[in-house]
């Protein structure tokens, strides 16, 4: 890595204008992208707020911290803000939007205009359901169940569900977006096999948003139709049935989850070969388990259903299912610990996120397979230990990538470094802070404490203080990053086209990038994380 | 469409973006987006179609009571509309593609004429359905779902009455959604109509014409579905 | 500026194959009568293969539509990919769903 | 005395062991595997850490050898942890002949017990320990879950339908139960005990409780009083099939079809009666939709289930049998 001093280059996409009309009416993915960081970080503070409700009141046993109704709102905007505002679009619409143009070597994705009608359909859905929650609130959990959010809610059910129902559309069209640039705009010499494995897995997680989304779509929409005018698709009355609507709200969410879990895997992927400078263990095993989790995904959502009276027969076939699709999921983990053997392991920031999520995500996923056998899961399911399953996993795995992330790409995107020393401390904190929030839940769950209490039994309160306190730690822990890296914006020092000798084509351009990100069109020659071959600069006019 | 590119080159196209490098590969490109957000459709809809599927295992006599009840010849009739429509959209793009731009623009106004047709059988056979349930008094032959639903109107009693609901429910669930596939897809054919009228496609780019060709002909597939699924299964 | 290299994955074939308009209408006949087979199918009584006539019929319908008015037989493989998957999930949902529906009353084997 | 630091709710149930054997088999297994990694992890990140801008790392991109491994053997460890789990999970749903049976009803945040003997319960449900008890659950609103952590059992009450859970105490003493689907803002409340007792405790127990009427009699009250006994009656002039020990085995419907009599199949015999007609009956039936309540259903399904074939049966309770009124709206 060069050491002399890094000057930042006169002309950058920063520059192309500062007033409102060159952000809001941009059609650089780039940009876009930045649109995107900005309102995902105040959902997520929003969607921690609503945590930290939750965890409070969590505190005493008798629930005397407040109203049933008001922790029944709480932990519901938690659910709602943090699944389809934060963790949906967190890596694809801000990593994804910035750095997929600039991986495969094209100028823009190919619908511009779509990108930026995506982050405005974001923005009203965000903007919708927030009013939603705020002017009255919604508690039905964000997994809608009826016959209580059709009949029985005297929420703002209606106004939730339209919202999350435009908002799923800008999750589509940037799946669609994703899908078309992909196949359509690689630069030449660069054949499926020498993509990064970024690309791979946000190509996969864009089928599962194309393909899945639509389903929830039509779901909420029947819910809310329901309610408005009496519709009698899921009323146990007239002989509809309320696990027809766990089927169809599951078709898609299960495969969400993996929405949420894909583009964090494809960080890890660019982070672990960067640092520790070595090829990547098993690229085809990786690149096509990516898709393996993506066709999957969509054949094990009735997991959820195993105790609602659904088949018994049926349910064997999804807990069948179910294990096999953790088999794509553990292939990837086996092969990022062998990316470390004999290379040479740098121990920045991302890395040491790099280790978090295998180590954290590694328990989600196993923890999953004591969900998956049906046995077990009888006694688990609707317990804490489901909370602190899916928390391992979108907390340990998919938050620690988007963080891994945003600081690996950071100098790219901003042009500036961060210091090093606080990105360590805040990971360290947040390491520690996830730890003692979730693994206690772990215990309750198996102690039998279901979900969505307000009040619990007393036996449970020693177990629930820990998770509290675990909960603001990690809420503080997430505070630093969000501090040194805006700092890092104004004072942070020039960092230079590649200060981590990274291979990939994003690295070969100046940062921060220019409009047009590439003066000419690369031609790529190398096989992907070839780090045995000395950085390419990239031929500059 | 868009600026004209920086680039220079001889054979630049106004309408070629400045992103894409020829135009062959934005057309492939929009083409495949079309395609895939047709793709996405069919799941938007094919929720639908699975509960249809579910509720008619479940309630095989008030479906076939509730369907009995509707007239085939108006869905008959509104299918062939419809094909109609599929028919001058197809001649429409063919217009575009051999350059002929005033049918272009003829073809384009039939389809939207026929659509408006379809929209307009589709308002009197909701009508007759819904005008019942307004005011006080008897609701006989309410059929939309809810207190007002009258099910003596299809001979049925107890919980059969609720499977109805179901059926009726289902029935402008489904077509519901699909009129306003098309009462959306009407102003863009305006839109393109108005486009090519003042002549902006050539043999090279019509790419538009073809994306709005293939929406309108996925919602006439849908109904290609929907007219047996709904309207004939109680005719035996 | 030196002409770039057409990039790698970029389709060969002209514009937009031409289908003569005579296809166009030959499909449309097809399709009406395809409309009357429909009609006068759903006359007579299959037993239970009532839905799987009616679906055939429309599904010979769609395919026509599909391959003919959309195109897709002169599209690339790629566009059939795109047809094929989104087919493909929507079995997975109906027929998953219906392992359940279908096999909720069978009664519990007695065990050994 | 339960150690300070409990770990797993007590075994008080003949599946608890099963389960936990089945958990701690899964923790074995899976605990294995993280610690591999992460030690792995570590070592791996620590003796190969950089020591210099220009150490040249191996070129390794993979071996089939290795992948092909770490597929295959977790996949034949995850086929154990299925089929143990299906296995477990089909005794769950298969209730011992012997079950003495309890309906369940769960209300907007209350249990609503009713044991065979008619006593009824809210909240609570009292067991002889060592005796299975077959649980019939339903519920009047929405979805709830009957939740006994003890006994490791869990189960929907969902609306509409019955759901079926069975358990044997194994342990006398008082375990929690909670209600496990949300079900709105008192769902936190919706809680309860079950108690395990001694047999003879549990007959002392019964005994004190108000004379109950047993759904049987409150069952042949109603079917009586409905009129039911006008055409479903053991002699010829029955126009309604004969119920008496019809219950449980399978009945040839007017579609062809043959279905097992079980309770979901009466009760929507009650409340629709076309939808499943018996062979070479007519529907004349009318329908009790909205007339009968949830209570008055199980005790009409206890009661039509008590009804034995009248070898010499006392004749059946001689009311001159009345016209049967004109039957509701004929179906079609």
């Amino acid at each position: 890595m060069t050491s002399e001093r890094q000057t930042l280059p006169e002309e950058h996409y920063l520059k192309a204008g500062w007033d409102l009309k060159s952000w809001l009416l941009t059609t650089d993915h780039k940009r876009i992208g930045l649109l995107y960081l900005v309102s995902i970080t105040f959902m997520f503070a929003i969607g921690s707020l609503y945590a930290g409700i939750v965890r409070f009141n969590l505190l005493v046993p008798d629930g005397s911290q407040m109203s049933a109704e008001a922790y029944n709102k709480a932990f519901t905007g938690h659910g709602v803000v943090m699944v389809f505002f934060f963790l949906i679009p967190s890596i694809p619409a801000t990593l994804g939007n910035f750095l997929i143009p600039l991986m495969i070597g094209a100028k823009d994705l190919a619908f511009p205009r779509i990108n930026l009608l995506s982050w405005y359909i974001y923005v009203v859905g965000a903007a919708l359901t927030m009013w939603a929650l705020v002017t009255g609130g919604l508690d039905t959990g964000w997994t809608f169940y009826t016959p209580y959010s059709t009949a029985l809610s005297e929420s703002n059910v209606e106004l939730a569900a339209i919202g999350i129902f435009i908002a799923g559309f800008s999750s589509i069209l940037t799946g669609l977006n994703f899908i078309v640039t992909i196949h359509k705009m690689r630069a030449p010499g660069l054949s499926w096999f020498r993509l990064p494995l970024f690309v791979w897995a946000h190509y996969a997680t864009s089928i599962i948003q194309v393909l899945g989304t639509p389903v929830i779509a039509i779901t909420i929409l029947l819910v809310a139709l329901e309610r408005i005018f009496h519709f009698g698709f899921f009323d146990p009355n007239r002989g509809g049935d309320p696990i027809l609507f766990q089927h169809l709200f599951w078709f898609y969410s299960h495969p969400a989850v993996y929405i949420m879990i894909l583009p964090s895997m494809g960080v890890i992927s660019e982070i672990v070969t960067c640092f520790s400078r070595k090829r990547i263990f098993g690229y085809s095993f990786i690149a096509m388990s990516s898709l393996a989790i993506a066709a999957l995904g969509f054949l094990v959502w009735a997991h959820h259903l195993f105790v609602s009276g659904m088949s018994v027969y049926s349910a064997m076939v999804f807990s069948a299912l179910s294990f096999l699709v953790a088999v794509p999921s553990a292939i990837k983990t086996f092969n990022w610990t062998a990316t470390l053997y004999r290379g040479s392991v740098k121990w920045d920031t991302p890395m040491i996120y790099v280790f978090c999520f295998i180590g954290l995500f590694l328990i989600g996923g196993l923890t999953g397979l004591f969900l998956a056998s049906l046995g077990v899961d009888v006694h688990l399911t609707d317990t804490y230990f489901v909370v602190a399953h899916f928390h391992y996993i979108m907390v340990g795995g998919a938050i620690m990538g988007y963080l891994g992330g945003l600081h690996f790409w950071w100098p790219k995107i901003t042009g500036r470094k961060y210091v090093e020393a606080w990105g360590k401390v805040s990971s360290l904190l947040v390491f520690v802070g996830f730890n003692l929030t979730f693994f206690p839940q772990f215990v309750l769950g198996y102690l039998g404490m279901p979900r969505r209490y307000h009040a619990y039994p007393e036996e449970f309160q020693i177990l629930n203080v820990l998770s509290t306190a675990g909960a603001t730690i990690l809420g503080f822990g997430y505070l630093f990053p969000f501090s040194y890296l805006t700092h890092s914006v104004f004072r942070g020092e020039p960092a230079g086209d590649n200060p981590w000798g990274a291979k990939g084509l994003e690295w070969t351009t100046q940062s921060p990038p220019t409009t047009h990100n590439f003066d000419l069109i690369p031609v790529v020659t190398e096989e992907p994380y070839d780090y045995a071959s000395p950085p390419k600069e990239a031929a500059r006019v | 469409m868009s600026e004209l590119a920086a680039h220079g080159g001889a054979e630049h196209h106004p309408a070629l973006q400045h992103h894409f490098t020829s135009l062959e590969q934005q057309r492939a490109a929009s083409s495949l987006g079309m395609w895939v957000f047709i793709a996405q459709e069919v799941l938007f809809f094919g929720g639908l179609f699975a509960t249809y599927t579910v509720y008619r295992t479940q309630y095989p006599d008030a479906f076939s009571a509730g369907s009995h009840h509707l007239s085939w010849k108006i869905g008959f009739f509104n299918t062939l509309v419809l094909i109609g429509s599929s028919l001058t959209m197809a001649m429409g793009v063919y217009s575009a593609a051999t350059g002929k731009k005033n049918r272009v623009v003829g073809f384009i106004l039939a389809t939207i004429l026929l659509g408006s047709v379809f929209l307009g059988v589709k308002y009197f056979e909701y009508g007759d359905k819904i005008r019942p349930c307004f005011g006080d008094g008897s609701h006989a032959g309410c059929l939309v779902p809810g207190e007002r639903f009258d099910a003596s109107a299809l001979h049925l009693a107890g919980p059969a009455a609720g499977h109805a609901q179901i059926f009726f429910s289902l029935y402008f669930g489904m077509t519901g959604l699909h009129a306003l596939h098309m009462i959306i897809g009407i102003p863009i054919l305006l839109l393109i109509a108005y486009w090519s009228w003042r002549g902006r496609y050539s043999p090279e780019y019509h790419t538009p014409v073809e994306l709005v060709g293939l929406y309108w002909h996925f919602v006439d597939i849908v109904w290609i579905f929907l007219f047996p699924l709904l309207y004939l299964i109680g005719s035996h | 500026m030196s002409e770039q290299l057409a990039p790698e994955s970029q389709p060969t074939h002209p514009r937009g194959h031409v289908v003569s308009w005579k296809v166009y209408l030959a499909v449309f006949l097809a399709l009406c009568a395809l409309t009357v087979i429909t009609v006068q199918v759903a006359g007579h009584d299959f037993g239970p293969f009532n839905l799987v006539v009616a679906l055939g019929v429309a599904i010979t319908k769609a395919t026509l539509v599909v391959l003919y008015f959309m195109h897709a037989r002169y599209s690339e493989r790629l566009t059939h990919l795109v047809i094929a998957s989104s087919l493909a999930f929507f079995v997975i949902l109906v027929f998953l769903l219906l392992a359940d529906y279908l096999s909720r009353p069978w009664p519990l084997v007695a065990a050994g | 005395m339960s150690p300070a630091f409990p770990l797993a709710p007590a075994r008080a149930s003949s599946v608890a062991g099963e389960v936990d054997a089945l958990f701690l088999f899964i923790l074995g297994v899976t605990g294995l595997v993280a610690l591999g990694i992460w030690i792995a992890l570590f070592y791996f990140a620590i003796r190969y850490r950089r020591r210099s801008e220009d150490d040249r790392p191996a070129e390794i991109h993979g071996s089939l050898v290795l992948e092909l491994t770490w597929t295959i053997v977790p996949l034949l460890l995850m086929i154990a942890m299925f089929v143990w789990g299906a296995k477990l999970f089909f005794h769950l749903h298969r209730p011992p002949d012997d079950a003495m049976s309890v309906s369940v009803v769960g209300k907007r945040w209350m249990w609503k017990l009713q044991h065979p003997t008619g006593q009824r319960e809210i909240g609570e449900l009292h067991v002889p320990v060592g005796r299975a008890v077959k649980l019939v659950i339903t519920s009047e609103d929405t979805i709830h879950s009957f939740f006994v952590p003890a006994f490791r059992i869990k189960k929907d009450a969902v609306p509409g339908r019955y759901n079926m859970a069975w358990f044997r105490a194994t342990k006398t003493g008082s375990y929690h139960l909670f209600c496990a689907e949300y079900c709105g803002t008192e769902h936190s409340r919706m809680i309860g005990r079950v108690v395990v007792m001694e047999p003879e405790e549990y007959q002392v127990w019964l005994a004190g409780g108000p004379a109950p009427e047993s759904p049987v009699l409150a069952g042949e009250k109603l079917f009586s009083e409905l009129n039911c006994i006008t055409c479903h009656r053991p002699d010829d002039a029955a126009r309604g099939p004969v119920l008496h020990g019809s219950f449980g085995r399978s009945v040839s419907l007017a579609s062809g079809e043959r279905v097992v009599a079980d309770a979901a199949y009466v009760r929507e015999s009650i409340l629709s009666p076309a939808a499943k007609l018996a062979a070479g009956y007519q529907p004349v039936m009318p329908t009790y939709q909205g007339q009968v309540s949830e209570e008055q259903l199980i005790s009409l399904i206890a009661y039509i289930e008590s009804l034995r074939v009248p070898s010499e049966a006392a004749p059946a309770p001689g009311r001159a049998p009345a016209r049967a009124r004109a039957g509701g709206a004929e179906s079609r």
